[in-house]
C-alpha cells in the first residue's frame, strides 16, 4: 500500500493549498458527446463542464479516450478521416461543430501541448513566431517582444536566449517541451491542453513543467491529460476520471484521491488496474 | 523413443557446416563481380582516354578531326538541357507528391494516379522518345531543339521525382503537422512553411538524382534526331543541340571510320561519369548534412 | 523541320563577340547568321562535314550547320517538304518521281554535283583468295537467283566456307545504285547484311574473314588497315579503285559515279547563309575531296556551277 | 512572471491576430485553389500515360490497316525497307527475348546470391562497404555499358568463341545482366532484410546453419518479393536500348542462335528513327506498331510485379 | 497489499505440491559470465547452475539482462556484433566457448521459444518437420511421427491435426506460440529456453502454456525468462533475480517469494518498483 500512502500525502498538501472551491466561468462545455472511430465507439456519452483559470485533469488507463477527448476540444481529431461525432461541444458558449466556426480561429484561442515535445525543425526563434507569423503578425519588433514574453512564459528565456537562432532540436527534453508551450503561450491563447506532457521528461523536467503548469493557471484555463496518478492530484484542481470511453467520475481532484464515489475509480487510483 | 540421433548429428554437422562455408564464399564472389566489372570498365575508359582530356578537349568545339575535337557544346547542351528539366520536373513532381501525400488520402482516384506513376517509371524510355518525337518534335513543330528534348527528358524523370518527394513527405513526422495545425495554421500554411522545409533534403536528392538520370539518357535523344555534326554552341532552349551521351554514341559508332574517335568516346564517358559522381556526391552531402533527426 | 529564325536569333547573341573579335579572318564578304541544315547520303556526308566545319572556322562563324546521314532515300523524303531541308546529299540523282514531288510543292531544286565516287567492294585482310574479281562474279554473288552460297561456288579454287555478305540499306543511295546499275533491279540475295550506318559495315566486314561487302570509296580509303579493295575485272584486267582509277572515263568507269548535293533554290534566295554556304562548298569541295576519298570533278565545271548560284543573289 | 505586462500585451497580440483576419483572406484562397491545382498537376502524369497510349495506339491503328495484325505477329521476315517490305515482328521478339534471357541467367543468380550475402552473411560494415558500389553500378548511363560491350566484352569473347560474329546478342546481354544485378540484388534485399529477425533467430535456435536459414526460411518467406525483383528487371531488360543498339548490330535474323547478330525491339525504333522515317511511310508507322509491342510487354511485367509483390505479401 | 496476498497464497500450493528440493544433475554451469554490448555492461559476474529437469525462473525489471543471459546459453546472444564475452559457460561439462564448439550442434540440444511466437511462413507440418529435415532426417514416415509426437507433447496436436498443410499463420497467437513450442520438442532437444513465451498472450492461452511447462518438466530442463512473478510462482522449483545485469539472489521459488535474503528482492517482488 505504499503507493496509495504515497497519494494520500499529496492530496493533504493539496486540499490544504486549494481550500473549498469556488464558482467560476465555464470555458468549455461538453454535451452528450460521442465519437467513433469507424466503427469504434471511443468516446460514449461525454458530459463535461470545463471552468475558467483552473486546471482540470483527465485521467484514466491507457485506450480510455483520454488523447481523443482532448483533440476533440480543439476538433485535431478530425485528422483521422474515419472520426464520426455526435452531441455538441460549446466554447465560449458557442458551438465549434457549427458549420460557420472556423478551426483556424478555434485553435488560435486554444492552444495545445502534445506528449512528445514537437518544435519544428527551425530555430528557437522561429519556432515561436510561427504561431504569430501565420496569422499575420510580421513587423520584427512585434515579434521580438512576442517571443520573449512567451519564452519568459514558459521558464526557459533564461536557457535560450543566447541562442535563439540555434535549431531547437539542439535542446533537451525537457527544453523541448517548454519550448513547445511557449510556442503556443505566443499567441496568447485562453485555454491550452496538454496530453501527457511530461511522460516523455525526466523528473527534473517533469517538476519545472508542473511548475509551469501551476504558474500558467493564473492567465489561462488549463486541461491536462495524464497517466501520473501524483501529477493530477498535485496540479489540477478538478479531474476527470475516463474508463473505456466513458467518464466515470467528474469531480474536485481532492474528492476523487481521497473518497472518490465509484469503485472503478478507486481502483484505479490505487492501481489495482490501468 | 528418440528420432534425431545424436551421433548423427554430429557426423553431418561437419559437412553441413562446410557447404555453409563454400556458398557463403561463393555469396560473396557474386557480390564481388559487380565490383570487378566496375574496376575493368573504369580501367578500361580511364586508359583509352588518357592524352585525349585536357583543357582543349573541355572548351572545343565539336570537329571531325579527332585532334581538335572538343566536347563544350555537348556540355552545353546538357546544361540547357538540364535548365529546362530541372524546373518542369521540380514543380511536376512536388505538386504531385503534394496532393498525393497530404490532400488525396487513401480514395480510389489516388491510388490510381499512385499505379500510374509506378507504371510509367516502369516505361522504357524510348518509347519516351517515341512520345517526345510525336508530340513535342511533329505536332508542336518544335523540332528536334533542347525544349522538345527537355520536355521529353522532364516525363521521363517526373516519376522519380515524384515518388523521391513523396517519400521524403512522408518522412516529416505527423506531429509537426499536428503542432502546425494546433497554432491554427491552415493546411497550406501547414504545408509551405513546415512540411516542405522538412521534406526540402530529401526532395532535393531525389530530384538530383532524377537530372543525373536525365543525364546519362541516350535513347529518348536518339529518337528525337540530334544531328550528327553540330558544331555552334546552343545559346539558348530554342536551339538545336547535343548532349554528352548522344556524343559518346556517336563516337564510339564513327570508331569503325576513325579509330581515335573511341578514345573520343572514352574521355566523353569520363567527363559524364565524372558529372554524375559530382551530382551523386551532392545528393549524399545534402542527405546527410540538412536531413533533420528528430 | 528546322526553325531558321529561332536559330539565328539565340546563335546570334552567342557568337558576337568572337566574331567582332577577329574582324580580319575570313572574306570580305558581310557577317552572316542561321543555320544551314544538309541531311542525306552517308556517303557523302564525310565530305560535306568537313565543308562544314570548314565553313564554320573560316567563313562564316556566326552560322550553324548541321550535318546528317540519314541516307540519299530517306534524306529526300525530309527535303521534299515543306520547310525541308537545304540540303539534301545524295549519292545517286533524284529520281523522276521524286522531281515529280518537288515540283508538286512548288519547290525549286538544284543539283550540284559535287565530286566522284567509286562504288567500292572490300574483303577481311586476311582473305587472300578474292583480292580479284571479275565485274559478273561479283555482280552473282550478290544476286539471289545465282545461289551462291560458298566461296567455293564462284572459284572451284576458293576455299568452301560460306560467302557472308554485306552492304547498306535501303535508305542509301549506294544501294540504289548497285541495285538499279550493276544488279539491272534484278533481286538481291536475302542474306546480304543490309545496315544502316556504314561505320557498322566497316566494323563487321573487318571482323570477318568470309565477308565481302560494298559502300563508297572514301569508307574504304580511311580504313585500308582494316579492309583489303576487291581489284575489279571488267574485261581489261584487275582494276584498284583509286583516287586515279575513278574517273568517267577512267578504268574503273563502270562502277564510278558522281555523287550531289541538292538544293532547295527557294531557300538558297531567302536565307543568304544557305546560298553563301553553297557558292562556299562548291568552290572549295576540290580541296577536300581527295582528303575524304572522292575524286575530284573538273574544275571547269566546278567553275560553271559556281557563276550559275553566284547569280541568284 | 510580470502579469501586469502579461494582460496589457495580451490584448496587443489578439487584437494584432484579430486585424489580420481580415487581411489574411489570401491563406483561405490558396486554401481552396491548391488542392485544385495540385490535382491538376498531378493528373500530367496520367495525360502523359495517355498521351503514350493515344499516340501508340491511333499510329499503331494506322498500321494494321496496312500490315495485317496476323501477319505483323506471325511474320518471321522483318525487311522494312526496299521494295519489298515485309513487316514481321519475330525477328525482333526473338532478339529481345533472347537478350532479355541472357541478361537474367546473368542478373538472377549474381544479384540472387549477392542479395543473400549482403542480407545474411555480410557484416554492417562490410554491407556499407559494397551497397554503394552496387549504386554505383546502376547508375551507370547505358550509352557507357554499349561502349564498354562493344570495345570490351565482345573481343574479349570472341577470342575464345571461336564461332561469336563481330555483332552478336550475347556480349550486350551479358553486359545488360551486369547492369540490371544490383536492381535485382537491392529489391531481393530489401525483400530479405524485411523478413522479421526472429524468423531466423527461431531456425537458427533449431541448429539450423546460415545458408540453411538463409535458404530455406529467409528466400522462401520473401519470395513474392524476389519474384517482383525478377520481373522488374526482365520488364528493365526488354526496354533496354543503347547497350544492343551499339553492341548487337541491326541483322533481323530470326534465330535463337546466341552468336549471331539480333535486333532487338528497342533497337529497330533507333535504327528507323536514326535513318529518319518520313511520316506517312509504312516504315514510320511500323515504329508505333514496335514501340506498342514493347509498351505493352513491359507494362504486363511491371503490373504482374506489383501484383505478385502486393497479393502474395507474406503476413508475419 | 492485494498483489503480495495473492502471492503468498500461490507460494503455499507451491511449497505443498514441491516439498524439499532433492539434489539434482547440473545441465548449465555459469561462472563468473561477464557480457558487454559495446561498452554496455549487460551482464556482470553471473554465477549460476541449472539443474535437469527442473523449470528455472528468471525474474527483473525491463532490462535487467534476463533475455541477455538466457540468449547467451545457446550462444544466440553473439548474433549482435558488437557483443564481447567473458567467463565461462559449460553445458553438460563441456565448455561452449570453446573454439571447437559448433554452436549449431549446441542448438539442437537446447531448443528456444520466444516472446513473440514466430512460426515460419509455412505449413504447420513445414514448421514442425525443418528442425528435423535440417538436421537430415528425410524420410517421410519418420517426419509425420515426429510431427505428431511434437505436437502432441505442446498439446497441440488436436487443434491442428486437421489443417497439417495450411500456413501458420492462420493460427491464433497462443496456438502460434505452442506451434513453436512443437516445433522445439521436434528435434528432441535436451533443455528448454523460454523467453517470456506468454507475454503476448491472452489469459487462456498463457494457462495452457503454463500447463505445457508443467508437463514438459518431467522429460526437459526449461529456462523461463518471465515478467510475471506469479507466473514464477506458479511454475518454477528454482528462481533468479536479476537485477542491473547482476543475479542478486537465486534460490527455490518458494524461498525466494516467501522469505527473500535480498531486500531488493523483496521490493521488487512486492512490485515497489519494475
Ligand atoms: N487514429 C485512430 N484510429 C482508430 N482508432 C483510434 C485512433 N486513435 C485512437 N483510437 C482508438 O480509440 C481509443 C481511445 O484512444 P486514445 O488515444 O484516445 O486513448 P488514450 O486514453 O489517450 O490512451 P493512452 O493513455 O495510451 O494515450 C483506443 O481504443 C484507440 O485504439
Ligand atoms: N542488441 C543490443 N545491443 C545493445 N544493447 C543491448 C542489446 N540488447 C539488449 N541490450 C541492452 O542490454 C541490457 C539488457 O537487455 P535485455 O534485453 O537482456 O533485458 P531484459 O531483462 O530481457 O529486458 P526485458 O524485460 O525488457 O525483455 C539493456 O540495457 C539493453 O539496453
Ligand atoms: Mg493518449
Ligand atoms: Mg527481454
Ligand atoms: O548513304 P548513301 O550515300 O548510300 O545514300
Amino acid at each position: 500500500m505504499v503507493l496509495a500512502t504515497q497519494l494520500k500525502k499529496d492530496m493533504e498538501v493539496q486540499v490544504d493549498v486549494q481550500g473549498l472551491p469556488e464558482q467560476k466561468k465555464v470555458v468549455y462545455n461538453t454535451k452528450d458527446l460521442n465519437l467513433w472511430y469507424g466503427n469504434d465507439h471511443a468516446l460514449k456519452n461525454i458530459n463535461l463542464e470545463i471552468n475558467e483559470n483552473e486546471v482540470t485533469a483527465i485521467i484514466g488507463p491507457s485506450g480510455c479516450g483520454k488523447s481523443t477527448y482532448i483533440k476533440t476540444l480543439n476538433r485535431m481529431v478530425e485528422l483521422v478521416p474515419t472520426v464520426r461525432i455526435s452531441g455538441d461541444i460549446t466554447y465560449r458558449e458557442q458551438s465549434i461543430f457549427q458549420k460557420s466556426y472556423k478551426v483556424e480561429e478555434l485553435r488560435t484561442y486554444v492552444g495545445m501541448v502534445f506528449q512528445k515535445p514537437n518544435p519544428f525543425p527551425k530555430s528557437i526563434y522561429d519556432n515561436i513566431a510561427y504561431g504569430p507569423r501565420t496569422h499575420g503578425i510580421k513587423n520584427k519588433k512585434i515579434l521580438d517582444e512576442i517571443v520573449e514574453k512567451s519564452l519568459r512564459g514558459a521558464a526557459i528565456w533564461d536557457e535560450v536566449k543566447d541562442r535563439l537562432n540555434e535549431n531547437a532540436y539542439g535542446l533537451s527534453g525537457g527544453q523541448q517541451q517548454r519550448l513547445c508551450i511557449a510556442r503556443c503561450l505566443a499567441i496568447e491563447p485562453d485555454v491550452i491542453l496538454m496530453d501527457e506532457p511530461t511522460s516523455a521528461l525526466d523528473p527534473i523536467s517533469t517538476l519545472k513543467v508542473e511548475e509551469l503548469v501551476q504558474e500558467l493557471k493564473k492567465d489561462y484555463s488549463i486541461i491536462i491529460v495524464t497517466h501520473n496518478m501524483q501529477q493530477a492530484a498535485r496540479i489540477s484542481d478538478i479531474t476527470a476520471f475516463f474508463l473505456n470511453g466513458e467518464v466515470i467520475e467528474f469531480d474536485q481532484t481532492n474528492k476523487i484521491f481521497s473518497n472518490p464515489n465509484d469503485k472503478r475509480t478507486e481502483d484505479y487510483i490505487t492501481g489495482r488496474f490501468g | 523413443m528418440k528420432y534425431i540421433d545424436s551421433a548423427q548429428v554430429q557426423k553431418k554437422m561437419s559437412s553441413r557446416l562446410l557447404f555453409n562455408q563454400i556458398l557463403k564464399t561463393l555469396f560473396f564472389l557474386s557480390t564481388i563481380v559487380g565490383l570487378v566489372v566496375l574496376v575493368v570498365l573504369f580501367y578500361r575508359v580511364i586508359s583509352q582516354s588518357i592524352g585525349w582530356i585536357d583543357l582543349s578537349f573541355l572548351t572545343n568545339k565539336l570537329s571531325t578531326m579527332p585532334e581538335r575535337a572538343g566536347i563544350m557544346g555537348a556540355i552545353l547542351g546538357t546544361v540547357w538541357l538540364m535548365i529546362v528539366v530541372a524546373p518542369i520536373t521540380l514543380f511536376l513532381g512536388v505538386g504531385t507528391a503534394i496532393y498525393l501525400e497530404e490532400y488525396a488520402k487513401k480514395s480510389k482516384f489516388q491510388s490510381f494516379i499512385q499505379t500510374n506513376i509506378s507504371n510509367l517509371a516502369g516505361v522504357p524510355s524510348i518509347v519516351f522518345g517515341i512520345l517526345g518525337l510525336t508530340i513535342f518534335v511533329r505536332a508542336a513543330g518544335l523540332g528536334n531543339i533542347i525544349l522538345a528534348g527537355g520536355l521529353t527528358m522532364a516525363l521521363l524523370v517526373l516519376p522519380i521525382v515524384v515518388v523521391s518527394s513523396q517519400e521524403a513527405i512522408r518522412a516529416v513526422p505527423s506531429f509537426l503537422r499536428e503542432a502546425s495545425y494546433a497554432m491554427g495554421a491552415t493546411k497550406w500554411q501547414t504545408i509551405i512553411k513546415v512540411v516542405l522545409p522538412a521534406a526540402l533534403p530529401g526532395i532535393l536528392t531525389g530530384t538530383i538524382l532524377a537530372l543525373s538520370r536525365a543525364i546519362g539518357e541516350t535513347a529518348p535523344l536518339v529518337v528525337i534526331g540530334i544531328p550528327a555534326l553540330l558544331i555552334p554552341f546552343p545559346g539558348g532552349i530554342f536551339d538545336k543541340f547535343t548532349v554528352l551521351p548522344m556524343q559518346i554514341y556517336y563516337w564510339t559508332v564513327d570508331a569503325a571510320l576513325v579509330a581515335e574517335y573511341a578514345n573520343l568516346a572514352a574521355a566523353t564517358i569520363v567527363v559524364l561519369l565524372f558529372v554524375l559522381f559530382a551530382m551523386n556526391s551532392i545528393a549524399i552531402f545534402i542527405r546527410n548534412k540538412f536531413q533533420q533527426r528528430y | 523541320s528546322s526553325d531558321t529564325n529561332g536559330n539565328g536569333g539565340t546563335n546570334n547573341t552567342g557568337n558576337s563577340n568572337s566574331g567582332s573579335g577577329d574582324p580580319g579572318s575570313g572574306e570580305a564578304s558581310a557577317e552572316l547568321e542561321g543555320s544551314v541544315v544538309i541531311d542525306g547520303s552517308g556517303t557523302v556526308y564525310p565530305l560535306m562535314a568537313k565543308l562544314a566545319e570548314n565553313y564554320m572556322i573560316n567563313e562564316q562563324e556566326g552560322v550553324s550547320v548541321e550535318v546528317s546521314r540519314a541516307g540519299t532515300s530517306a534524306g529526300f523524303k525530309k527535303f521534299l517538304v515543306e520547310n525541308g531541308t537545304d540540303f539534301n546529299d545524295a549519292s545517286r540523282q533524284i529520281k523522276d518521281e521524286e522531281q515529280a514531288e518537288a515540283d508538286a510543292l512548288g519547290m525549286e531544286v538544284k543539283e550540284l554535283k559535287v565530286a566522284l565516287d567509286g562504288l567500292t567492294f572490300v574483303v577481311h585482310p586476311e582473305n587472300d583468295w578474292a583480292t580479284e574479281l571479275t565485274e559478273q562474279e561479283i555482280i552473282d554473288i550478290f544476286l539471289a537467283s545465282t545461289g551462291k552460297e560458298n566461296w567455293s561456288d564462284v572459284r572451284p579454287d576458293f576455299p568452301n566456307e560460306p560467302i557472308n555478305t554485306y552492304g547498306p540499306n535501303e535508305n542509301h543511295g549506294t544501294y540504289e545504285f548497285f541495285w538499279e546499275v550493276i544488279l539491272g533491279k534484278e533481286d538481291l540475295s536475302s542474306d546480304v547484311n543490309l545496315q544502316q550506318e556504314y561505320s557498322t559495315l566497316v566494323d563487321l566486314i573487318s571482323k570477318d574473314k568470309n565477308a565481302i561487302g560494298f559502300f563508297g570509296y572514301g569508307y574504304y580509303a580511311n580504313n585500308t588497315d582494316k579492309l583489303t579493295a576487291v581489284k575489279v575485272d571488267f574485261g581489261n584486267g584487275p582494276v584498284e579503285p583509286s583516287l586515279d582509277t575513278i574517273k568517267e572515263d577512267g578504268a574503273y568507269a563502270n562502277f564510278t559515279r558522281p555523287v550531289f548535293t541538292y538544293l532547295n533554290v527557294d531557300h538558297a534566295k531567302e536565307k543568304p547563309q544557305v546560298l553563301d554556304f553553297a557558292i562556299y562548298a562548291m568552290k572549295s569541295v576540290n580541296d577536300v575531296a581527295g582528303e575524304t576519298g572522292f575524286a575530284p570533278l573538273p574544275s571547269e565545271e566546278i567553275d560553271k556551277v559556281v557563276s550559275e548560284l553566284e547569280a541568284l543573289k | 512572471m510580470p502579469e501586469v505586462t502579461t494582460n496589457v500585451k495580451k490584448a496587443n497580440v489578439r487584437e494584432l491576430i484579430k486585424k489580420n483576419k481580415n487581411t489574411v483572406n489570401m491563406h483561405k484562397i490558396l486554401e481552396t485553389v491548391m488542392p485544385k491545382l495540385l490535382l491538376v498537376i498531378a493528373i500530367i502524369s496520367v495525360l502523359t500515360t495517355i498521351g503514350i497510349i493515344l499516340t501508340l495506339i491511333t499510329e499503331t491503328f494506322e498500321f494494321f490497316k496496312r500490315v495485317p495484325f496476323v501477319e505483323f505477329y506471325t511474320g518471321t521476315v522483318l525487311k522494312p525497307l526496299g521494295e519489298n517490305a515485309q513487316f514481321g515482328i519475330l525477328p525482333l521478339i526473338a532478339g529481345t527475348l533472347m537478350s532479355s534471357l541472357i541478361a537474367m541467367c546473368v542478373a538472377i543468380p549474381i544479384g540472387l546470391m549477392s542479395a543473400v550475402y549482403l542480407s545474411e552473411y555480410a557484416s554492417e560494415r562490410v554491407r556499407k562497404a559494397l551497397k554503394p558500389i552496387l549504386e554505383v553500378l546502376a547508375g551507370i548511363p547505358t550509352i557507357v555499358y554499349g561502349f564498354f560491350a562493344l570495345t570490351f566484352v565482345t573481343p574479349l569473347l570472341r577470342s575464345f568463341i571461336p564461332g561469336l560474329e563481330p555483332s552478336n546478342i550475347l556480349s550486350p546481354g551479358i553486359v545488360m545482366g551486369i547492369m540490371i544485378i544490383p536492381m535485382v540484388a537491392s529489391l531481393s534485399e530489401d525483400a530479405m532484410s524485411s523478413v522479421p529477425k526472429s524468423m531466423r533467430e527461431g531456425a537458427l535456435a533449431l541448429g539450423a546453419t546460415k545458408l540453411e536459414v538463409s535458404w530455406k526460411v529467409v528466400v522462401p518467406a520473401a519470395m513474392s518479393g524476389i519474384i517482383a525483383s525478377f520481373v522488374l528487371a526482365i520488364s528493365r531488360a526488354i526496354g533496354e536500348t543503347m547497350i544492343v543498339t551499339i553492341a548487337s548490330g541491326s541483322s533481323k535474323n530470326f534465330t535463337f542462335d546466341l552468336t549471331q547478330s539480333m535486333q532487338t525491339m528497342t533497337a529497330y525504333i533507333v535504327e528507323v528513327t536514326g535513318g529518319d522515317a518520313p511520316a506517312g511511310s509504312t516504315l514510320y508507322y511500323s515504329l508505333y506498331a514496335v514501340a506498342m509491342t514493347l509498351f505493352v510487354f513491359t507494362l504486363v511485367m511491371n503490373m504482374l510485379a506489383q501484383y505478385i509483390s502486393r497479393k502474395f505479401r507474406e503476413e508475419y
